[in-house]
């Protein structure tokens, strides 16, 4: 066992004969926040790579050990907060399975626009920054032209752009703005117009096609055994959608496909997500003119005691599986949470997946692995 | 009508009459690297401020706007930032070469000034060698850029000094092939021949689709010599956070950054020489009214519309592209630029032979 | 596969476990020398359980828990298994060498609860210092800097 | 066949990138779409969502009366220590003690905005502004006093 100061002194003189160590991070402009790698290249070609993480740790599932069960939630909102809303759903859900709440049919709805939506803007935000990381800046702004649409949705509805904590246990925090369903519609439409432009920008561009195709592969078995979930793992053929396999919320009387690829390459993940986002707009489609009437929240106690016992939800965020294990001794705070995070088993394979290639193709896996460092760190 | 060849004529007639022929020469000197500065200083923020804009638009957004009229005086105020700023010098870098490198880079720039025509008869110097002038000088920039890399102690530097070095040497190579079709049809490495030769139309337009092919070559590869997006390996931003110029801030940072601009503008000014037609205004076979009425635009607005043109177009390119990989960048060159270049230079050469072009 | 046969096979890979079905899925209770042994099985055998989706630790005190939540990609089955170690000298054997997800968070484990993963190939801090004292997510730890008790 | 895929490939990469440059030179001539929030000057013009969370307020009427009574359920409610109540003891005309609201601490710098004392409140004495601009230069002017000086509690709200 060595300690992590070694390895950091490490990289100020060179490595091996011929290997030159160098420090991604954690100011670093492709990392997205604070993730640190400790690449060993042979030129350019890259031998090993090291995350060390930590530098936005909070222990969440700390101070979650000190927190009521309706004050939890908010926290989620801050560890993949690209996602926040599928985040604060699984605490809510895992309160509801524990206390076996009835949750109105309205707010079930709500829930699954909201998260939908907010699957939407996440891949915006992900194509963007993952275009900027193979150095096209203008993508960006195009992506983030839609993706404000839906934060404005966001924030009519939640009173919050980003951090919503808009479920709560046994609904939803407040019903649906009066607008919602027009400004929905509106962002459908805008979205479809322009999705050829990430076409004709990204999608069908040579140079983005060469820097993807083949690019940090990920088999199947590597996948399943690294314990990839999300575009990652289904980009590899891995069957692993929450939303399909153990249907939660209204997930189960919606219409839509799980995307898989087999090619296992950056441009697979890639088209998974594109692919993913044209699912959520059927998703959104069919329940947007059928939200049921009734109450959005159900009648809750003002203290929540879940019984004695042992608790997990899983749900697909935008990211993969985000699993809530919580551990109730029957008191007001929960024992212990544990959060299994997606972007965590996916940075494991990150090394397996970079070796042998260029620095310029790490950039690829990196983006297509989409990870939100909060997410990892927690 | 105002022209600058009336100005340069006048000064150097007064300047041989007032003083012996060896003070007036030095005297000319030191106005022609007086006006070479100014036009550095100047071009540096036009053309800063131009990228700054193009990107804004292209990107959905407005861009500068708030120090001065639209944003006018931006890239001044930056000026100012950038030379009140520190410049540091790392550690355990080779001080002698990092400070020397910014100036290697800037020097080369400003040689490169020398042979191009900007007007009418106003030209620093008309080399008889002009173009190959031009392609010699301009590959001395690796020198600077290996130098800041190297120096640096940096290892990101180093890395996106090996990749310039790459890069630039070998789309020297396209870059010289498509130039030298140029040659082949005018028969003269002198700039003002070349010009001289478009009189009756561009070669882009004169010589048929093998130099319109050699033109896209041009462009592809003095983007990539200057370093830009998508060629723009040796900052390659998301991948070596700036490149050779990491470890560099203040002035010597806005050396490199100004060098990068002027470097643009030579190439473009070269380009619009030699497929444009340089101060050449547009004129068309014999259609004499059309072209006596060109003839009334200044030539210097000529050059400079046709310069900033190019300019545009290499900037549009960096605002729409992602950014090529070190093996893409030279398999691009050598599988595809190059041998399309030999061949394509085969073809002038037979149009040169058989005089088809017009 | 239902819940009585996934117990016949575990019970013939390893008699000494005892079940629990109290909760959503079965629980399986393992001794920590044992859960090599089964982890193979569990993975190699018609189970067929290749997807490790969460492992952890919980802190009960008096002793602790490691917990496994195992999928099975192809049967869509999952179990939980549990192994109870020492507080005070916490050792588990490894299981990254079946599956690869194991090695972060087992590094993970091993900073915030202190439990020592024999012949890890790797086990060092992934995300506190070196200078950190004490396992954060144990109960008994306390930090009256950085820890605002409400 | 070589050379037909040669010219192949080249077409389409070269295709493809014109296609790009389209869009982005649609983007630099077409100025009216640009989507750039002037935000400083547009202050006037500038509209929030309603349920917009900027800070938390208490109503007063034009009575000078709020309807908050002291019962500390949103400083139950508050996750980070936010809200800090200092009660005191009124005296009813009755003769009878009613517990009142004496001071009603709310720390900005420590606020989440997840509303979940709003949602606490049982009077509805609490809400959400949608003041978004907060910052100032000495970190003590964000620990605020919510009730206004001399107010008391609305008559009728227990």
């Amino acid at each position: 066992m060595y300690t992590q100061t070694e390895v950091i002194k490490d990289t100020t003189a060179s490595g091996s004969e011929g290997e030159l160590v160098i420090n991604m991070g954690p100011q670093h402009p492709a990392t997205h926040g604070v993730l640190h790698l400790v690449i060993t290249l042979n030129g350019e070609t890259i031998k090993k790579i090291e995350p060390h993480l930590g530098y936005i740790h909070r222990s969440i599932e700390k101070m979650t050990e000190s927190l009521t069960y309706r004050q939890f939630t908010y926290v989620t909102s801050r560890m993949d907060y690209l996602s926040a809303h599928i985040n604060n759903l699984a605490c809510a859900m895992t309160v509801e399975k524990a206390m076996q709440i009835e949750v109105p049919e309205r707010a079930q709805v709500i829930r699954v626009l909201m998260n939908e939506l907010t699957r939407i803007a996440s891949h915006e935000l992900w194509i963007g920054a993952m275009a900027m990381d193979l150095g096209a800046f203008t993508p960006f702004f195009y992506a983030f032209r839609e993706r404000e649409m839906i934060t404005e949705i966001m924030e009519d509805s939640c009173g919050a752009r980003l951090t919503m904590n808009y479920m709560v246990p046994g609904g939803v925090m407040y019903d649906i703005h009066p607008d919602f369903q027009k400004k929905v519609k509106a962002f459908v439409q805008q979205f479809k117009d322009k999705v050829t432009e990430y076409e004709d920008l990204v999608t069908n561009n040579v140079i983005f096609q060469s820097r993807t195709k083949g690019v940090g592969y990920l088999s199947k078995e590597d996948a399943i055994s690294y314990g990839c979930s999300g575009p990652v793992a289904r980009a590899s053929g891995v069957s692993c959608d929450i939303r399909k396999i153990y249907p939660y919320e209204v997930y189960g009387k919606v219409e839509f496909d799980e995307v898989l690829d087999t090619a296992g390459d950056s441009f697979a993940r890639y088209l998974v997500r594109v692919k993913e986002m044209n699912q959520s707009i059927r998703i959104i489609e069919q329940l947007i003119d059928n939200i049921p009437e009734g109450d959005f929240q159900a009648k809750t106690k003002a203290v929540l005691k879940p019984p004695k016992g042992e608790f997990y939800t899983r749900v697909e965020t935008a990211r993969g599986e985000l699993g809530v294990y919580l551990v109730s001794e029957g008191g007001t705070t929960p024992y212990r949470i544990k959060y299994r995070s997606p972007g965590f088993s996916n940075l494991s394979a990150l090394d397996h997946m970079a070796r042998g290639s260029k620095i310029g193709d790490l950039m690829a896996t990196m983006g297509t692995l989409d990870l939100v460092i909060p997410d990892i760190d927690r | 009508m105002f022209s600058l060849e009336g100005i340069t004529k006048t000064i150097q007639d007064w300047l041989f009459s007032s003083f012996s022929p060896t003070v007036a020469l030095l005297i000319e000197c030191a106005i022609i690297i007086l006006l070479a500065i100014a036009l550095f200083a100047l071009l540096g923020l036009v053309l800063v401020l131009m990228e700054r804009k193009v990107a804004a638009h292209i990107q959905i957004r407005l861009g500068p706007n708030r120090v001065g009229p639209g944003g006018m005086f931006q890239t001044v105020a930056d000026t100012v930032k950038l030379i009140m700023k520190e410049g540091l010098t790392p550690d355990m870098a080779d001080k002698f070469l990092f400070n020397l490198a910014p100036f290697i880079v800037m020097i080369v720039a400003m040689l490169l000034l020398a042979p191009i025509a900007f007007a009418k008869n106003f030209q620093i110097w008309d080399i008889n060698i002009g173009v190959l002038y031009v392609s010699a000088v301009s590959s001395l920039s690796v020198i600077g850029i290996l130098m800041a890399g190297w120096a640096s102690n940096n290892k990101y530097s180093l890395l996106g000094a090996m990749r310039s070095g790459a890069q630039i040497v070998s789309y020297e190579l396209s870059a010289g092939l498509a130039i030298l079709s140029v040659v082949v049809l005018t028969g003269s490495l002198q700039i003002s021949d070349i010009i001289e030769s478009q009189k009756d139309g561009w070669w882009l337009f004169k010589g048929h689709i093998p130099v319109i092919i050699a033109f896209v070559i041009f462009l592809i590869a003095v983007t990539a010599e200057t370093n830009r997006a998508p060629f723009d390996l040796a900052e390659a931003e998301s991948e070596l956070t700036a490149g050779f110029h990491t470890e560099y801030s203040g002035m010597r940072f806005a050396f490199f950054f100004l060098a990068e601009y002027i470097n643009i503008f030579i190439v473009c000014s070269i380009g619009a020489t030699l497929f444009l037609g340089g101060w050449m205004p547009l004129h068309i076979g014999n259609w004499e009214s059309f072209n006596h009425l060109m003839d009334y635009i200044p030539s210097s607005v000529w050059f400079m519309g046709k310069t900033f043109f190019l300019i545009f177009l290499i900037m549009w390119f960096r605002w729409t592209f992602p950014r090529l990989r070190v093996d893409q960048l030279l398999n691009l060159e050598w599988k595809y630029l190059l041998p399309i270049s030999l061949f394509n230079i085969l073809l002038v050469t037979l149009i040169a032979i058989m005089g088809w072009h017009f | 596969m239902t819940n009585e046969e996934l117990k016949e096979q575990i019970l013939a890979l390893e008699p000494s476990v005892t079940f629990d079905e109290t909760g959503e899925w079965l629980n399986v209770q393992v001794e920590p020398a044992q859960w090599k042994e089964l982890a193979r099985g569990l993975r190699n055998s018609a189970m067929h359980f290749d997807y490790l989706f969460c492992l952890t630790c919980i802190d009960w005190k008096t002793h602790m828990t490691m917990v496994y939540h195992l999928s099975s990609t192809s049967h869509r089955h999952n179990i939980v298994v549990k192994a109870k170690v020492d507080r005070n000298q916490p050792e588990i054997e490894t299981v990254c060498d079946i599956w690869r997800t194991a090695e972060f968070h087992e590094r993970e484990v091993f900073e915030l609860f202190g439990v020592v993963f024999l012949n890890h190939p790797d086990l060092r801090r992934l995300i506190l210092t070196d200078d950190f004292e004490g396992f954060p997510l144990r109960k008994d730890f306390e930090d009256p800097i950085n820890m605002i008790k409400l | 066949m070589f050379l037909k895929e040669y010219i192949k490939d080249v077409y389409n990469g070269v295709t493809s990138l014109l296609k790009g440059m389209r869009k982005t030179g649609y983007y630099f001539f077409h100025t009216k779409e640009i989507i750039t929030e002037q935000y400083p000057d547009n202050r006037d013009t500038l509209k929030l969502a309603e349920r917009f969370r900027g800070e938390v307020v208490m109503l007063h009427d034009e009575n000078n009366e709020h309807a908050c009574t002291g019962c500390t359920a949103c400083e139950l409610a508050c996750p980070n220590g936010t809200i800090k109540v200092i009660t005191k003891f009124d005296m009813t005309p009755e003769g009878k003690k009613k517990k009142a609201v004496d001071t009603f601490i709310y720390h900005l710098e420590l606020c989440t905005m997840c509303n979940l004392c709003v949602e606490a409140c049982p009077t509805g004495a609490i809400s959400m502004a949608q003041n978004f601009e907060h910052s100032v230069y000495d970190r003590n002017k964000l620990t605020k006093r919510l009730n206004k000086p001399g107010s008391k509690v609305r008559e009728g709200v227990e």
